[in-house]
């Protein structure tokens, strides 16, 4: 089966290591991709702020797209980026469970002459991964094991919340099963699905700098070595603030933020410069696993 | 054709009637009753102790007689007060919706639902979905459709009663 | 559109200790209340759920930013279904939101948590009700006008025309971190647009609506 | 001597067979032609409508018609032979319960003449020209029946005094109701002149059914290697003989076909479909309704299946056409 | 068929009740009567306050002698509430008691409807249905069946307990069966009992031992019902007994056996300490057991596993009672009611991971600390957490898996009160701060406010808010280390986190888990909860829809002690009130075969789950054997050819009942 594909717009600017990485991953797993072709915003949080029925319309429209763009009975989409997979999955349960939504909606659609017949299975790449192409089978694949790496695996909220039926919306484990097949140990935190502050950082930034803080240090207190991520606003956040967060906290918080796709693509032996690495404020420490000499486990 | 459709009645209001097992569905009807779960007045129940006593012959009558839908209740699969009831029931409900189908029916007109006794608030649900759904649907009115099929033989009948009478004159 | 009356209870955070100093009426009358808004909010936020609220604090447990609202959601939730309209409108809790929905998975009752507060937030917008330069709506605006226009969203100029209208100055503070998004090719200059904008403008509302409803 | 007592035959929608029977009585005829006077019998005799419109009412002591009411012409000789005769006999499944003809209910009057005239296949008639009630050739005008909207049996058209049930109906029964009509001991109005149990009574099979038979799927004869003895059901053949008048002296289950139900149900079955329906579901196997639906794919055709020889006469009478 | 026997012309009386306002404030009761009176047959049509009352009862015996009425219909309640009133009624006026039509208009219309023309409208219809059908009915014979005066108790609780002793005091043979190796149910493992405070085990283990020696009751622990058939007065139980491998006759309990086992220490988790101490392989679940018997699980015993044991145990025990060849045995009973008091399933915390159970060490449940603190328990009553300190502050989190759409929806009732309890055991043993995080307190039994009181004077910590999440997340020196509770204190208004050592989840209570198996096994009803269900909320509560079958304690619904006897001895009552009565009367709608018109098609013979059905061979037709019908019905839709018909259920009974709901009426006339 095909997986259509929604990389959403952070995915084409902020968030472009994380497009590349996971491309690269799926290739290298041999797990074919179609772009979603024409594919448009989905809203994110900010739209269903003005008129809740623009903001389900504009999801639909890609869910519409997405049901005309493929043979099969059930359309599976893998949307990666967290504020999407949230607002096409809500739009999709919402048109499923309230028929005066649907109708307003496919009326909306009716007018650009597209309809939504409810095929679409909105998916997250950590489900995909897990559920569908199997720990096994990644296993199988890993050349590179990233013993002794210790990750401590950040969620944030909308890849989890509310709607996401793969995983526990508070404890989820798919990420960190991943990072365990990987050779890395995941360290068990607490608030790996505590929120980001999403665009707080870009509004009252005061108040999305503290939360990044509490998520970094309590990463670092757990001495982990870098926080893989899953959301490119999540990977912004944590990533980019760190600077001002020591500076106005002062604290010294210098951990590396990665994609959970490109941890996956060092270790499957994939190029650096495909995964994006390049992409990233601060490297995580992998270059003797990035440049294996002979391609033997335990490189360290 | 040049059937022209039952208008319905400005007074007009979806008839269902509805066969409940005593000791489920029925239950459950008199538990909605208990807490007050008003719903639509629609509904007419008529109780049989299991819904395997429902003759399919029921169904059709209840149709031919002018209801408007049929709502069909028993107890869930295994919780049976006869044990094996519902079975009976769900095979011969099956295979009579795919027979009402080809006469016509909509699907809507006829439904089976498993409610148990404690399942007053799916009592009223159901009513009041099925209320709904008929109203779109509007009247079945099988008897305004068997006068209405039967009047191609009026022209006949008043011909051969009028050369009577010229006979009697 | 009068102004937001003084809140009718102390915020948690004593951010308005000041106001202690001097006496502040501490009273709601019936008069004052809309009794229907809690109804019509729950109405536009999927089910009467709201009104089952018993009061038991989850959500502002949870809420990992309920420590800078004015009113943690608990009482956004009481005061909603009692109709404090104005307080509710005016408050800032309904901004901070940031919709992680941990509230909403972890109530008791089910509420639809995040769906209650874009309910407040569109009608707050639609009235005009909130704090003067506050990014949020602003950026929620641009956001809109953007996906409008090109049904993509370029966050580069998105960020640009949020500073524009709120605070020009962030603009130079966000340099430094744009230039370091630069060169590594995350902020893109180019823009990102649909083939199909007529579909588009085809499915979304003409024209918005002046007032969410919520109103009356 | 006196007066020889007067019958007719007459057929409305029906193929014939049931004037076949009449002939099958072989030798036996002459003892009716013997005992009474046959007085109209166009299929046979050369008699015309007037010869009817001429006898006084209740001329006949009986008329048996077969077949079903589908046209103006039908329902006006129904109605006249009501008239004159003192006993009116449907003979015949179609006469008794609308027969094969009866299964045009399930689709309109226009489908019919539509694809009769048009669609089908193997015809040559570009210009879709359909018949009229009147056509004009060379200043005469010819003048049709009509074809009615809905197929009746003959009870729905003129009240009927005794129906013999099947397709065809079988001689002895014919001879049956003749002497029974000769000697004037003919039961109460309204009866089915056959017996009042269903087939299985009289079935050869009746003992190889097993006790607890379950139905785990259902064939169509064609699809499988039918056993001669066993009991049809028991090899998931669908057969009506439960539900349906026994009388044949079961001759399809003889020739290895199933009963198709042509004597109609017995006195206390208002719908004939709806019971054989209910037996054959509620023997099945299949529990979920996921699995019963798959077992049902073996009945693609329920209604055709169930209500062979009885659409008109059914409860719902017709399909409904919205 | 006998249907045709009308006894003459038909004269309905008809009567149509008001029930006070109950049906009268909605359906237009005066309406109603004079609508029937212009009905085919009505030679009667009265209205009247309240039709089951005496007055109203007498009222059809006078019009059946004045105006020779030999049908009668009552339009009130359901018939499941008042058809046997008033059947007895028609009985002592003279005529057969099936001659006899109910109408519910008061249930099936005035409770559920609100406009009066419409309800109206519904009451006509239903009472032209009952008009048409009652003409077609026939008098009928009154089945009666023998009660048998043994009694089956399922579940050792102090519900059952209860139940038990009190038929066996009234002289009743009693089987008590219970599922562990001891009765005693949750209530042998708390300490003590709210709001008295006194020990549970030193009320609870006298009634124990009267079980153990009553001579009326049998005792089966570690034994489960297999199978129950039959009906009520007439239930044949069969009783799956497991091998405890110790022969229950010989041992005494001396647990010599436990103390010379190859195994030096236990090494199986313990299930009476909810897992907080080991067992050996042979073991008593705690001294008071009853019967005083042990057992040993083959799950562990070496002797099981390899065969190669020294059987320390065998040397031991002096009356040789040990059997390791013991088979499970089955045994069969009969009785004539049966009362089920299986009780209830705690809570599982883990189905809220924000709470951390199972993560922490120290998240405790509440069953857990009832052991923890208990004079006989894994600790000897020395509160040392699992991490071997003692804690200084205790935060206790109510409504775990209660008032939760989530989780479970109802309230547990009992959790507000043990937690007060626990609180105070906890002060008491610990002088720890101790933290209440409730959303609502719920005191309501008698002295229980008062119990709430004392708590309060005590000083323990109450803050009113549903607790969001345990970590073990510090952001202060003084949080490094400790359980962060963090909860909304919501009469102040503010988020608060209560760093503590020691966390307890007052978890709520559960239908056990093969609730669902025990339902069908005895053919009750559950409610949506998966509690059985009584057959009345108010006027039956230990009652259920079958006959004979009654229920008490927690199985029914969350209960705490006092409750629970209670319901037990109102469920013996009831079992005591039908045995003393001798016998019970049944429905006669069983089914009948018209053998003249059955053809012998053996459609009928499958579907019968009673095998009531047979095939008289040299007739080649079906025969119904009405001892053995139950009366569904079932046969009589299947059968092909009409020969089949059912008592008070006949064909032409439920067609007139169509033909009259739906004569046409005005309002729908084209």
């Amino acid at each position: 089966m095909t997986y259509l594909y929604y990389p959403g717009c952070s995915l084409r600017s902020t968030g472009r290591a994380y497009e590349e990485s996971l491309l690269t991953v799926f290739r290298a797993l041999e797990i074919p991709l179609k772009e979603l072709d024409d594919w448009n915003c989905c809203g994110a949080t900010s739209y269903v702020s003005i008129d809740e029925t623009d903001a389900f319309a504009l999801a639909a429209r890609n869910l519409a797209l997405a049901e005309a763009q493929s043979s099969d009975g059930s359309v599976q989409l893998i949307a990666p980026c967290s504020a999407c997979y949230l607002v096409l999955s809500k739009t999709e349960r919402y048109l499923e469970d309230y028929p005066d939504v649907n109708a307003k909606i496919n009326a909306a659609l009716d007018r650009a002459g597209l309809r939504y017949h409810g095929k679409v299975d909105v998916r997250h790449p950590l489900d995909v991964l897990v559920n569908d192409f199997g720990l096994e089978k990644i296993a199988k694949r890993i050349k590179h094991p990233l013993t002794g790496l210790e990750v401590a695996c950040y969620y944030g909220c909308q890849t989890v919340r509310p709607f996401a039926t793969y995983d526990h919306p508070q404890y989820p484990e798919t990420m960190d099963k991943i990072v365990k097949v990987l050779g890395a140990e995941p360290i068990d935190w607490p608030l790996k699905t505590r929120c980001c502050g999403g665009s707080l950082t870009g509004t009252i930034q005061e108040a999305g700098l503290r939360l990044n803080r509490a998520l970094l240090k309590e990463a670092k207190g757990r001495d982990a070595d870098l926080v893989a991520t899953c959301c490119p606003l999540c990977q912004h956040n944590l990533e980019c603030y760190q600077p001002r967060i020591n500076r106005m906290y002062d604290e010294d918080i210098d951990i590396p933020v990665a994609y959970f796709t490109q941890l996956m693509g060092i270790a499957l032996g994939c190029d650096e410069r495909e995964l994006g690495m390049h992409r990233l404020m601060k490297k995580p420490s992998l270059k003797h696993i990035m440049h294996p000499k002979g391609a033997s486990a335990n490189a360290w | 054709m040049n059937e022209q459709q039952p208008q319905p009645a400005p007074s007009w209001e979806p008839r269902i009637v509805a066969f409940f097992c005593n000791w489920c569905t029925y239950t459950a009807a008199d538990l909605a009753g208990v807490s007050r779960l008003r719903h639509a007045p629609n509904a007419r129940i008529i109780r049989v102790m299991c819904s395997g006593r429902v003759d399919p012959q029921f169904i059709l009558e209840a149709f031919a007689r002018g209801a408007d839908g049929v709502l069909l209740g028993g107890c869930h699969p295994g919780d049976c007060h006869y044990m094996e009831g519902n079975y009976k029931t769900l095979r011969r409900m099956e295979l009579l919706k795919r027979m009402l189908a080809q006469f016509g029916i909509e699907e809507q007109r006829f439904r089976l639902e498993w409610i148990s006794a404690s399942e007053g608030e799916r009592v009223k649900t159901v009513i009041n979905e099925m209320t709904e759904q008929l109203r779109t649907l509007g009247p079945l009115a099988l008897p305004r459709r068997f006068a209405d099929w039967d009047k191609e033989l009026e022209p006949l009948a008043h011909a051969l009663a009028s050369t009577e009478e010229a006979a009697h004159a | 559109m009068s102004l937001p009356t003084p809140p009718a209870v102390q915020s948690d955070d004593g951010a308005s200790i000041e106001s202690m100093k001097q006496v502040v009426r501490r009273i709601k009358f019936e008069s004052e209340l809309d009794l229907e808004f809690g109804e019509r909010v729950a109405a536009k936020a999927y089910g009467q759920k709201l009104l089952s609220c018993i009061q038991c604090g989850t959500c502002s447990a949870t809420c990992p930013l309920s420590h800078y609202m004015d009113y943690t959601p608990r009482k956004i939730i009481a005061m909603t279904r009692e109709g404090f309209r104005e307080e509710v409108l005016n408050s800032l809790t309904i901004w901070l939101c940031s919709s992680c929905y941990a509230c909403q998975v972890q109530c008791p009752r089910q509420i639809h948590i995040t769906d209650v507060m874009y309910a407040l937030k569109r009608e707050a917008i639609s009235l005009g009700f909130y704090p003067r330069r506050l990014p949020i709506p602003v950026l929620a605006r641009e956001f809109f006008k953007r996906v409008l226009k090109d049904g993509r969203n370029t966050e580069s100029w998105l960020l640009i025309s949020l500073y524009l209208r709120t605070n020009p100055f962030r603009m130079l503070k966000e340099a430094m971190l744009g230039l370091r998004l630069f060169v590594r090719g995350r902020l893109t200059v180019g823009r990102e647009r649909v083939r199909r904008r007529d579909q588009l403008r085809a499915i979304l509302t003409p024209e918005r609506p002046k007032n969410g409803g919520l109103v009356k | 001597m006196p007066e020889k007592p007067k019958v007719g035959f007459y057929w409305c929608a029906s193929c014939g067979g049931c004037e076949e029977s009449v002939v099958d009585l072989a030798e036996q005829i002459l003892d009716v032609v013997a005992a009474v006077d046959i007085v109209f019998w166009p299929v046979a005799m050369d008699f015309k409508k007037s010869d009817v419109e001429a006898m006084p009412d209740n001329a006949m002591a009986a008329v048996f018609i077969n077949g079903a009411i589908r046209t103006t012409e039908q329902e006006e000789m129904a109605r006249l032979l009501r008239k004159k005769s003192a006993v009116v006999v449907a003979y015949g499944s179609c006469a008794h319960l609308g027969g094969i003809p009866g299964l045009a209910n399930l689709v309109t009057r226009q489908e019919i003449l539509s694809f009769v005239y048009g669609d089908a296949p193997s015809n040559q008639n570009a210009e879709h020209i359909q018949p009229q009630r009147t056509i004009g050739t060379n200043g005469a005008a010819v003048h049709l029946p009509a074809f009615h909207e809905t197929v009746r049996t003959l009870d729905q058209v003129i009240s009927v005094d005794y129906y013999l049930p099947g397709c065809p109906p079988t001689p002895k029964l014919l001879a049956d109701a003749v002497t029974a009509l000769l000697s004037g001991t003919l039961p109460p109005k309204g009866s089915v002149l056959a017996p009042d149990t269903a087939l299985c009574d009289e079935c050869p099979r009746k003992e190889s059914k097993p006790n607890d038979l379950v139905l785990e799927a259902f064939h169509r004869p064609h699809q499988k290697e039918v056993d001669r003895d066993l009991c049809l059901l028991a090899q998931g053949i669908v057969c009506l003989g439960p539900a349906t008048r026994s009388g044949c002296g079961a001759l399809c289950v003889d020739g290895n076909m199933a009963c198709t139900g042509c004597f109609g149900p017995t006195s206390h079955v208002r719908d004939q479909g709806a019971k054989i329906l209910s037996a054959v579901a509620s023997g099945m196997a299949a529990r979920e309704s996921d699995a019963i639906k798959v077992a049902l794919e073996g009945i693609p055709d329920p209604a055709g299946s169930f209500y062979r020889y009885s659409v008109p006469a059914s409860l719902l009478r017709k399909r409904i056409d919205h | 068929m006998p249907g045709k026997q009308t006894n003459g012309e038909i004269r309905i009386g008809f009567y149509v009740c008001h029930c006070g306002h109950n049906i009268g404030q909605t359906v237009d009761v005066k309406a109603v009567a004079a609508y029937a009176e212009k009905l085919p047959h009505v030679v009667v049509a009265r209205e009247y306050k309240y039709m089951c009352s005496d007055p109203g009862q007498e009222l059809i015996g006078e019009d059946v002698r004045a105006s020779k009425l030999n049908r009668i219909i009552v339009a009130s309640c359901s018939p499941l509430l008042h058809e046997h009133t008033f059947r007895t009624a028609v009985e002592k006026a003279g005529l057969n008691p099936f001659f006899f039509q109910m109408v519910n208009i008061r249930e099936n219309v005035s409770w559920v409807h609100t406009d009066t023309a419409a309800a109206t409208q519904k009451a006509n219809d239903l009472v032209r249905a009952a008009v048409h059908r009652v003409a077609h009915h026939v008098p009928l014979e009154k089945k009666h069946v023998a009660i048998d005066p043994a009694v089956l108790v399922v579940g050792g609780g102090i519900a059952g307990i209860h139940a038990a002793l009190t038929l066996a005091n009234a002289g009743k043979k009693v089987t008590l069966v219970e599922r562990e190796a001891t009765i005693g149910g949750h209530m042998a493992k708390f300490d003590k009992t709210f709001p008295t405070l006194d020990c549970a085990a030193c009320i609870l283990t006298p009634k124990m031992s009267q079980v153990k020696n009553h001579p009326n009751i049998t005792l089966w622990t570690y034994s489960e019902v297999a199978s129950v058939e039959g009906f009520v007065g007439n239930y044949t139980v069969r009783v799956r007994r497991k091998p405890r491998y110790i022969n229950e006759e010989l041992c005494v309990g001396c647990m010599e056996c436990i103390e010379k086992c190859v195994y030096k220490e236990g090494k199986t988790s313990d299930e009476f300490n909810v897992g907080l101490s080991k067992r050996k392989p042979v073991y008593i679940p705690f001294p008071q057991a009853t019967p005083q018997v042990v057992l040993i699980d083959p799950e562990v015993c070496i002797e099981f596993k390899s065969g190669k044991c020294k059987k320390t145990c065998v040397e031991a025990c002096d009356r040789d009672a040990i059997d390791f060849k013991q088979k499970e045995t089955v045994e069969e009973i009969r009785v004539g009611t049966i009362i089920l008091a299986t009780g209830f399933k705690t809570f599982d915390a883990r189905r809220v991971p924000v709470y951390g159970y199972g993560k922490y060490p120290n998240v405790y449940t509440s069953l857990e600390v009832e052991r923890l603190v208990n004079a006989s328990g894994p600790t000897g009553g020395e509160l040392i957490l699992r991490d071997g300190r003692r804690p200084k502050t205790v935060g206790i989190i109510h409504c775990v898996g209660s008032r939760d759409k989530n989780t479970n929806r109802w309230c547990s009732r009992t959790c507000c009160m043990y937690s007060l309890k626990l609180a105070h055991l906890l002060k008491e043993h610990t002088d720890a701060e101790v933290y209440n995080f409730y959303i609502d307190i719920r005191a309501a039994g008698k002295t229980y406010e008062e119990f709430y009181d004392k708590l309060l004077e005590e000083n323990i910590h109450f803050i009113r808010g549903r607790v969001a999440e345990v970590t073990d997340w510090a952001v202060r020196p003084s949080e490094e280390g400790r359980l962060v509770i963090r909860a909304e204190d919501t009469m102040i208004g503010i988020v608060r986190r209560v760093p503590v050592d020691m966390v307890v989840l007052a978890v709520g209570m559960e239908p056990q888990t093969d609730a669902g198996d025990v339902r069908r096994l005895f053919n009750i009803s559950c409610s949506t909860e998966g509690f059985f269900l009584e057959r009345h909320p108010k006027l039956a509560p230990v009652d259920t829809f079958t006959d004979g079958i009654f229920i008490a304690g927690a199985c029914q619904g969350p209960k705490d002690i006092p409750d629970s006897v209670a319901q037990a001895g109102a469920a013996a009552a009831q079992a005591l009130a039908l045995i003393d009565r001798g016998e019970i009367e049944l429905e006669p709608n069983t089914a009948y075969v018209e053998a003249e018109l059955c053809s012998g098609c053996k459609t009928c013979l499958g579907l019968c789950p009673y095998h009531a059905i047979t095939r008289n061979e040299e007739l080649k037709k079906a025969e119904i054997n009405e001892a053995l019908c139950k009366g569904c019905g079932t046969c009589v839709a299947g059968c092909p050819s009409g020969a089949i018909h059912q008592h008070l259920f006949e064909d032409d009974m439920i067609f007139s009942e169509l033909s009259g709901l739906l004569e046409p009426q005005p309002a729908d006339c084209c």
